[in-house]
């Protein structure tokens, strides 16, 4: 009897849920795990992981802002730019739509460590302005998005770069590669969250994996492509 | 009788997020082939009327209709009305898009698939047209505001619209390069009979130019008709945030025995050479 | 768009003049209980942050709910993976299924295990956002920071946030000018055209974001800066007694129930 | 004599990566607790003078002084000439930093180390001043333009500053605005005796506003002296892209022996009382 109703209440709430949605479509920040999502001890985990690389960004940001002031109007700005950047709707090439994440691009211009920073407070504004994500989650979140990713997307730069020396492939990639990390380094916190009963953490990977991959490979490449184009742009500028 | 282009009927639109209506059961006409002025306090609502006349904001309520047809509600027939519709942007930055005038001219051509060949013509020709043919590979970030300007209104015209939306197109320009701008437009008007409407806050400037004046206050009409007639109501003016043209100011001031019988000018020029020659 | 609907509740709504370091402590103590507590306790939360939210503060009750459904988004796209179980054919069955499904060489199942966790996942997520939508919807950014100061973040970080702020609607602005303007002019259609559009906008933008680099660096400097941007300490504020009252003793009674209630941490 | 606060010697500036000079070979003096209207066209030089005479940008050639004494080549000095002089840039976006009203005006006390009770009362009292206390805890960007100019006006004003520059105050603000703004000046000007320099291409604005004009051409002093001496030269007005105050071609208009031992009135309204008293 039990099981019943709570079956029921499940498919009322997903049903509002779900109506709400669709009618009024707020841009779906899809890989922002969300307030209260995780477990406790997991939320904890994350931060406790997130944070000596977020100490590492505030020094090297530290070092280069004492010797100019300046740079934390330029710092704001880049930050300024990635949370527009993160807001603009992207055709992703199934002909849904989702957000850039930026962070590739961003790693390639300023470096990882200065993006892990800007970054988390991109995500921080995100989730107090448009309420995608949030607090007790910001430390997983911050780890997959402005850890993981810019330091993938950094990483296959310039191993590309000094492998072949293209530019644009670099930069397709990198762009690629930062949204594809933060898409399996969140599937792999969720999985780890939540095992699977039958098949443990990798049952439960494939899962979520699955589940995320049909928005986030397509909007990988999308943003591959548009980052290559940016950087023609701003060559061109 | 005159024939309206455009016309909206009790048009209501909040912008997300705002406290009061941007428009407010707004219904106005257009008459086609004139020179409407859109008369308003900064605020008032015009940039959002010419959005929601080029059918890229929705109305929340009411309804709009081109050459007596409602809006379609499809995409491709708002772009088929964008194509007849133009605008020039308020501040030219916000509408040039590519690096050069060339470039930038050519992108609504290239969005609407006209073949290259005819592009590159139509092109050249607009640029000439609005005399930046010796600029027109200079970065755009490179040249004044005037020149910024001439080049949004090439990049609107050379699609050939029917109608086109001026959004306070003299704002920020000096002198010579108003009256540049201005006289650009009196040539397309008589050479194409496009339908224009200028929203302005120069009361002097829509005294002159317009044929016909719609005033708008807190996003709903409160007054349309020629500019005599809407100049001529000098409370209610006020009340709506509107100086008067100081030529009409003056020519009151004028004692009505001299100038009984006369036409009450239109520009400041017009008044000087009517004291040049009436006082003398 | 919804981050102005919020910056604008955030400072138009009628509990903005509490201080914000109370908000953000009622609203903490709050989250912390419905981390720790379970379905009942967070559905008595989530009906009194409505409460506050709603009727008291001003925010539409439309808009609540829309921004409640946007965070179950989340929710509803994860639900299949958490729920079903996915075991090659012939395998046994590690626990019972409510549901069973054979598909190819796969039987796929909704265990009452996964049926339970993802009820109770249901309530913590919805009161966990209940207490975060209440602090950012009654709380504009500025007051924010000054919390997060004396949370001791450390200064370079919240100066760089003020210049991302300050900058964030102007920037958000010129992005969606350029985007009308493209539309106006025929551009966004079809995929193709949608993603080249989209990047010279963001070439655009990044170009108009360096020229104000300049410009508010002189504006800056104009005004005194120097090396560091100093903030405006906080306004002192007072919470009205009826409001302080009421906060205490709700969040004693919840505590309490969590303690005591059967199945409580006490009992 | 005519006391000079603020003084240029032949300075020339070019921008990095400019080709031809923003400032060429500038010489001019600014009098003491007057108020003086810089001329000339878009891109004529003029913010790029206010930014010399503020010490953010260095002449590349030349000198200036203040208050007689030779601009400071170190930090220090130039904090304490950036605490006396005060500038209102064109775009209010560039100088308005903090969150709200309160919390922006207060930022430049605070960097000069004003104790935090005095700035809480300078800051109301500044507010108060531009008529913004009710919006004093709004967000700068729910601001209008007017409103933010206000801001922006009295986060420099609450400095108490000897010398107000003005870039181009009344641009794109409708005549409401624009009236409201031009009252505060006149209300602080007569208050406080704070010298004024208003760069501006407004010309019957200038000739109504100014005690004294400065007509900069291509970056170089063409002419100085009272605004009816530099409007007199109608040749020369056309040669530096400047129009004519309107007023004056009216007042030119009427016939010589009528205005016979009149002074020129100075604005349009002074006009029409003129005609409606000496026509009667």
């Amino acid at each position: 009897m039990k099981k019943r109703k709570w079956a029921g209440t499940l498919a009322v709430v997903a049903a509002m849920a779900l109506y709400l949605w669709i009618n009024e479509p707020q841009s779906a920040y899809a890989m922002h795990i969300m307030e209260g999502f995780l477990p406790v001890g997991w939320a904890i985990f994350w931060w406790v992981v997130f944070i000596p690389f977020f100490m590492l960004g505030i020094r090297s940001l530290r070092k280069v802002t004492k010797e100019a002031p300046e740079l934390k109007i330029m710092l704001g700005l880049a930050g300024a730019f990635t949370f527009v950047l993160s807001a603009l709707k992207l055709p992703s090439v199934t002909g849904s739509s989702s957000h850039p994440t930026g962070t590739g691009l961003g790693a390639v211009m300023f470096g990882p460590l200065p993006m892990s920073v800007l970054g988390t407070i991109v995500l921080l504004f995100q989730a107090v302005l448009l309420a995608h994500g949030g607090l007790t989650t910001l430390g997983a979140n911050a780890f997959s998005m402005a850890v993981a990713g810019p330091m993938a997307g950094y990483a296959v730069y310039v191993w590309l770069m000094r492998t072949t020396g293209k530019q644009k492939l670099a930069i397709f990639f990198a762009a690629a590669l930062a949204d594809l990390a933060t898409y399996i380094v969140t599937s792999a916190q969720l999985a780890l969250a939540f095992p699977s009963a039958s098949g443990g953490f990798a049952a439960s990977l494939m899962k979520f994996g699955g589940v995320f991959a049909v928005t986030q490979i397509p909007l990988a490449i999308s943003e591959g492509l548009l980052t290559v184009l940016v950087w023609n742009w701003l060559q061109a500028y | 009788m005159i024939h309206n282009i455009l016309e909206t009927e009790s048009v209501s639109y909040t912008y997300p997020g705002g406290r009061k209506p941007a428009l407010d059961q707004l219904t106005l006409q257009i008459p086609q082939a004139k020179k409407t002025a859109l008369l308003g306090r900064n605020g008032s609502g015009k940039s959002t009327l010419f959005l929601q006349l080029l059918g890229l904001l929705r109305p929340d309520q009411g309804a709009m209709r081109f050459r007596g047809q409602p809006y379609p509600d499809n995409r491709r027939g708002l772009r088929a009305i964008r194509e007849e519709i133009g605008l020039v942007f308020q501040d030219p930055e916000q509408q040039l898009i590519l690096n050069t005038p060339r470039e930038d001219v050519s992108y609504g051509l290239r969005n609407a698939g006209v073949p290259e060949g005819e592009i590159r013509d139509r092109v050249r020709e607009a640029i000439n047209a609005v005399g930046l043919t010796h600029a027109a590979d200079t970065p755009i970030h490179a040249l004044s505001l005037g020149q910024k300007k001439r080049v949004a209104l090439a990049g609107v015209m050379v699609m050939r619209p029917r109608v086109l939306l001026l959004d306070e197109p003299t704002a920020y320009l000096d002198r010579t390069s108003e009256r540049r701008l201005l006289d650009e437009l009196a040539r397309i008007h008589d050479a194409e009979g496009v339908t224009m409407i200028m929203a302005t806050h120069d009361m002097n400037l829509a005294y002159e130019w317009a044929d016909h004046c719609i005033v708008i206050q807190d996003g709903a009409c409160v007054m349309a008709g020629v500019p005599g007639e809407v100049f001529a109501r000098v409370a209610a003016l006020s009340d709506w945030g509107l100086s008067r043209p100081a030529v009409l100011n003056l020519w009151d001031a004028i004692p009505e025995r001299l100038r009984h019988g006369h036409l009450a000018p239109k520009a400041l020029s017009d008044l000087e050479d009517w004291l040049r020659h009436h006082l003398a | 768009m919804i981050l102005k609907q919020i910056d604008s509740y955030s400072y138009g709504n009628r509990l903005r003049s509490l201080p914000a370091t109370a908000k953000g402590g009622f609203a903490a103590s709050l989250l912390l209980l419905a981390y720790l507590t379970g379905p009942a306790v967070q559905a008595a939360i989530i009906a009194w942050l409505y409460v506050w939210t709603v009727p008291r503060a001003g925010i539409s009750a439309k808009f609540y709910a829309v921004s409640l459904g946007s965070v179950l988004g989340f929710y509803l796209l994860s639900l299949p993976a958490l729920m079903i179980e996915a075991i090659p054919e012939g395998a046994k069955m590690a626990v019972a299924a409510n549901v069973r499904l054979e598909l190819g060489g796969w039987q796929l199942a909704v265990t009452e295990d996964s049926m339970h966790l993802a009820v109770r996942l249901l309530f913590r997520v919805l009161a966990c956002s209940s207490c975060f939508l209440f602090l950012i919807l009654t709380t504009p950014m500025a007051d924010l920071f000054q919390v997060l100061r004396k949370l001791r973040v450390p200064m370079l970080l919240l100066e760089i946030m003020q210049i991302m702020y300050r900058f964030l609607f102007a920037l958000l602005q010129t992005a969606s000018e350029l985007y009308t303007a493209q539309r106006a002019r025929g551009g966004h259609h079809g995929v193709r055209s949608r993603i080249a559009d989209t990047a010279t906008l963001a070439a655009r933008l990044f170009g108009r974001t360096m020229s104000r680099y300049d410009n508010w660096t002189r504006g800056l400097r104009a005004r005194g800066f120097e090396d560091e941007l100093r903030l405006a300490p906080s306004e002192p504020g007072n919470v009205p007694a009826k409001l302080r009252i009421e906060a205490l003793i709700g969040l004693a009674i919840i505590t309490l129930t969590a303690l005591l209630l059967p199945g409580g941490w006490l009992s």
